[in-house]
């Protein structure tokens, strides 16, 4: 388990695929908004909280495909199919080390991007915590994705297209947390929706993955 | 000391960031340098 | 000790049966190669006993945890180097120590090249490297030869002989000599799957139609 | 003797080790005196001091840009004549570029917070270096990923011309986009016409102290791009000996 | 040259890769945007017209590996290169095969999607003008990053980081001739400018698209 | 009539040169085979000829257009079909009708299976097959017969005797006996570049240390 968390943080570094690449998307993506709806400042602070999360989200999605696809080409999925670890454990272990080498850094980065997109001063606390929150849900569930699709070539849209409704919950209840936050009105219910939808995706979803990977095995 | 009234945290602050940043990219130029330097000199001295 | 057993085996490939009714076993010590031309089901027959994929009737017996699969792809990382590569699967299946692994396939003087380097054979040689490091009994092989020179054919034999003289036990799929006489030869063609009755022995859909 | 001998690593390496010493001590120098200077120098009447964070922001902006041309410049010598020293030039300033950039958008953004009452605007000068700041990190991701030096060098080469081109084109729509707020260049007008002389020599020190400090930087690291490169040929040759 | 455009479209089209998803993906970008910034009409309608654009332009963005990325792992680049076509008409075909299955659906789609974001009526010929000058570079500059990163296993990511940078000029002046458009201001000098860009990438990006991709063969 | 002729020819991978002061020609009618341990660069050399990668020293002369290479991956589509694949590799080079070359690789009972769903050995077929729609002359191969059975290595060699017999040349790296004894050998290992001296005969960046 360890052998493969770390095998995997190491080839996101080398691979030159890592921390630095979803970060550098997500900063393209906060920078490319406003050229396309402007650059007044009034409107971009209004949508900027939706942004960073519809942002966050959309680099997580472009690095999913990294998580089975190359074990799957050079045979080291059915290796490991074989080998000691239930199945389960190893799509946990890939979507953790998908979360730190992508999550993770989003979350550490986009109060910077806030800045950027003139997100209100009240805001930050609740956009970091509830990327924190909200993140590892999106890499659980985007591990499930890869895993449906890990048989086709090149299913990266396809992917895209089977996870993004599922991201959807998540979307809305994490950018309703920041909402609300710099409104200063209640903050618990959508956070604590946040929190639920994460454990359960975290507690229930490897076994699907699993599944799922195991047909696509065969 | 020099009067930098209400800005003080501002100018410092750009001062710091820049000073932080200017000697980071310095050492690590020199480190890599070293580095460098020494690991080519081992392989010559090894033959 | 029987290391696998197969009895009254049927297996598909893209919804129909390619092989039906096989039965063999293998013990310790014992060396099985599996022959038939191109499309035959090798591949499929080993993928199957390796657990990759469900055998469509018959029974397979084996212990857990007892099989090292090895198939045309390697599952190296280009990025990481020879030795990475080779501790990993160490360290995944638990197995013994890398060195012997690489000094039985002449891997030494690449330890530290990343395996995106390699050529051909030498990509393969690392594979058959894996093996020794799993720590597995019963090798399932699938054209294991394949790119490599015949020195290191030789070499592949000769792990392979001393795998069997510890007790292990291998079915090699392969289309070449390995200069292995003692293996027993198992030739897939009799087996082969008759797809011409039309109603019985199903694989998949088509047993609802039976 | 043509200029294109120094483009022999050897050569190199002798001729920039004479230089450099004396290059990095006026680095230093005029680095220290000008940021020095300029951090003493009066308050402005109406900036206050504020005025002070010139002699970072102006000088790193300069050389945010020149950091640029001159890899444009080495990728286009590296893809005629093929100079690997060019080549590994390039690769030597872009974080020193990238740094560059990112000292003159962070002072800007420090300055811009009382100036403009924000942290952050959509101006064309700002938005404009926030482009060029993706372009380095392009560029440097690009160095990183790719294994053989000599088709990393290739492709590199490559996207810096056509980066560049965009990065201009990017300068123009920005323009276009939205007109800002960030002052026109005033060390083109006339002297003391924006600037009072009290501002402008310690400014002049300072920028000169930046061109050196970037051009010791560049040489420091081609010097230990040509070393890590020579010594993972001997390494793969004797590996492969 | 005929052959391998019909084959690029033919693939896409099998491949489940083709028309639809990247469709598909633009209709997923342009809802889930008002899950993130909120569902107040007015605002929605300000911002639609460059959401639209920058949803274009990520679906664009994610099926660009597939331009050449499949060709060299299965070796079919390999046989291209030394085929009597020159590289760089192959670069241009596949480019080509690429807005035909990606920027022009999203072209012909862009008013329904207009329509979900409250786009205001008179942007509409504008939008689909815009998209169909500026989605041609898109699919160009595309081809150019897929050269460049076709030797790197997975370099989807990397992708995002050298391309998108790249699409900020047509980004500007595509959004900005709808946002013309709408308010009925003078519009054809960010037209001509997208036109410009347009023709100048189509005519010099080949050459050195192909250039990457000699390189990257060796 | 010389289809390809090389002098002196030195190859580099990895920055490093692989083989040095080749020389050989072939003309019409002539195979070559290529033998070399693991390793010892002949894919570095096809690829060479092929023009896929730049000579480090020597000469390289052959007709324009003349080449048809066929390497370690064979350039199928897997969601197009068998004749799908060929047909398409022909209208790309101009080559032939693709009926003969699907009889020759006995390929006509798979023609309207999409390439993903064919077996390793099938797939090489396949990919052997493209040879004779390209309507080259001279055929450069890299390991042509790796998961080929017997008697598609059989059907193989006949195909090669006519190509040959048309006029044709071909270059073939290969570890096994193709059963082609009119062909000549080439066997690498007395090319293999001298790396030990350190400063001369350099590839690539070292010439600016020499
Ligand atoms: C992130 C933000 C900023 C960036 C990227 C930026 C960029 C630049 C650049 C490129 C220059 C060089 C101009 C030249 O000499 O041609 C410059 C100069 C200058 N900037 Fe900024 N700037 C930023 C923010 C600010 C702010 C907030 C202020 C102050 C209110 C400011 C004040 C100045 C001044 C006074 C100069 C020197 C005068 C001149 O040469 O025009 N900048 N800036
Ligand atoms: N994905 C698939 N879908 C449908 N049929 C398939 C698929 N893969 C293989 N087949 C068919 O199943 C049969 C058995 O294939 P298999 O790969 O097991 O053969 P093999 O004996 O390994 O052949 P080779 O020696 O060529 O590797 C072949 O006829 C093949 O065409
Ligand atoms: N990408 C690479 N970078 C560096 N070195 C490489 C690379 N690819 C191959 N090599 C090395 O170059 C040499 C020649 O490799 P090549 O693939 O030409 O050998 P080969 O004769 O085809 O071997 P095989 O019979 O195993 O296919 C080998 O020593 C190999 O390790
Ligand atoms: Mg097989
Ligand atoms: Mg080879």
């Amino acid at each position: 388990m360890k052998a493969l968390l770390w095998r995997d943080l190491q080839l996101a570094i080398r691979a030159g695929g890592g921390f630095g690449l979803s970060l550098a998307f997500f900063l393209i993506v906060c920078t490319l908004v406003p050229f396309g709806v402007g650059a007044d400042g009034g409107q971009l602070s209004r949508i900027a909280a939706g942004i960073l999360w519809v942002g966050a989200l959309l680099s997580c999605l472009l690095s999913l495909d990294r998580i089975f696809a190359l074990d799957h080409e050079d045979g080291s999925l059915d290796l490991l199919a074989t080998a000691p670890l239930p199945l389960e454990g190893m799509v946990a272990i890939k979507a953790l080390a998908h979360w730190l080498t992508t999550g993770l850094p989003l979350v550490i980065c986009s109060p910077v991007l806030g800045i950027l997109l003139h997100l209100p001063g009240a805001a930050y606390p609740w956009l970091v915590l509830s990327l924190t929150v909200g993140t590892p849900a999106l890499s659980m569930l985007g591990a499930f994705g890869a895993a449906l699709t890990v048989g086709l070539r090149r299913g990266g849209l396809l992917l895209s297209l089977l996870v993004l409704p599922l991201y959807v919950p998540t979307l809305i209840f994490g950018a309703e947390t920041v909402r609300r936050g710099l409104m200063g009105t209640e903050v618990t219910t959508p956070l604590v929706f946040l929190a639920g939808i994460t454990f359960a995706t975290l507690a229930l979803v490897p076994f699907a993955a699993a599944a799922a990977l195991r047909v696509n095995l065969r | 000391m020099i009067e930098l009234g209400k800005y003080a945290t501002t100018v410092l602050s750009a001062y710091g960031i820049s000073l932080v940043l200017l000697v980071a990219i310095v050492l690590q130029t020199v480190r890599a340098n070293a580095r460098a330097r020494r690991a080519l000199e081992e392989y010559d001295n090894r033959g | 000790m029987t290391l696998i057993s197969v009895r009254d085996l049927a297996v598909a490939r893209g919804g129909l049966r390619v092989i039906e009714s096989l039965d063999f076993s293998l013990s310790g010590g014992q060396a099985l190669v599996l022959r038939g031309p191109n499309g035959s089901g090798k591949t499929t027959l080993l993928r199957t006993l390796a657990g990759l994929q469900p055998a469509v009737a018959g029974q397979i017996d084996c212990p857990p945890d007892s099989i090292a699969y090895a198939g045309h792809a390697d599952g190296l990382k280009p990025a990481l180097t020879v030795s990475e590569n080779l501790s990993f699967w160490a360290s995944v299946f638990g197995g013994p120590a890398i060195g012997p692994a690489l000094v039985a396939m002449n891997l030494t003087e690449l330890t530290a090249r990343p395996a995106h380097t390699l050529s051909a054979g030498q990509k393969r040689r690392l594979g058959l490297a894996r093996l020794m490091v799993t720590g597995r009994p019963l090798w399932l092989l699938d054209e294991p030869t394949v790119s490599l020179d015949s020195n290191s054919v030789a070499l592949f034999a000769a792990m392979l002989r001393a795998h069997l003289a510890a007790g292990g036990a291998a079915l090699v799929a392969t289309h070449i000599d390995l200069g292995l006489p003692e293996a027993g030869l198992l030739d897939l063609t009799p087996y082969r799957a008759n797809l011409t009755r039309r109603d019985d022995r199903p694989a998949g859909f088509n047993e609802a139609f039976a | 003797m043509s200029i294109w001998e120094y483009a022999n690593p050897v050569k190199f390496l002798r001729a920039s080790g004479i230089v450099l010493p004396w290059i990095v001590a006026g680095a230093a120098l005029c680095t220290v005196v000008g940021l020095v200077w300029g951090f003493l120098t009066p308050d402005d009447y109406r900036q206050g001091a504020t005025v002070k964070i010139v002699f970072l922001h102006v000088p790193a902006a300069l050389m945010a840009i020149n950091a640029w041309m001159m890899m444009l410049v080495a990728s286009l010598v590296w893809l005629i004549r093929r100079h690997h020293v060019s080549a590994l030039a390039a690769k030597a300033a872009a974080p020193v570029g990238a740094v560059m950039t990112l000292i003159a958008l962070i002072t800007g953004a420090i300055w811009g917070q009382p100036m403009w009452g924000t942290w952050w605007e959509w101006d064309p000068r700002l938005t404009s270096f926030l482009v060029l700041f993706l372009f380095y990190l392009g560029y440097i991701a690009l160095w990183e990923a790719i294994e053989d030096p000599d088709s990393a060098a290739d492709l590199t080469g490559l996207l810096c011309l056509v980066g560049s081109v965009f990065a201009f084109l990017s300068r123009y729509a920005v323009n276009f986009w939205n007109q800002g707020l960030h002052q026109g260049a005033s060390l083109s007008v006339a002297p003391g016409e924006r600037m009072s002389s009290v501002y402008r020599y310690p400014l002049y020190v300072s920028m000169l102290g930046f061109f050196l400090l970037f051009l010791a930087l560049v040489l420091i690291r081609t010097r230990t791009e040509i070393r890590r490169r020579r010594l993972a040929a001997l390494l793969a040759r004797e590996h492969r000996a």
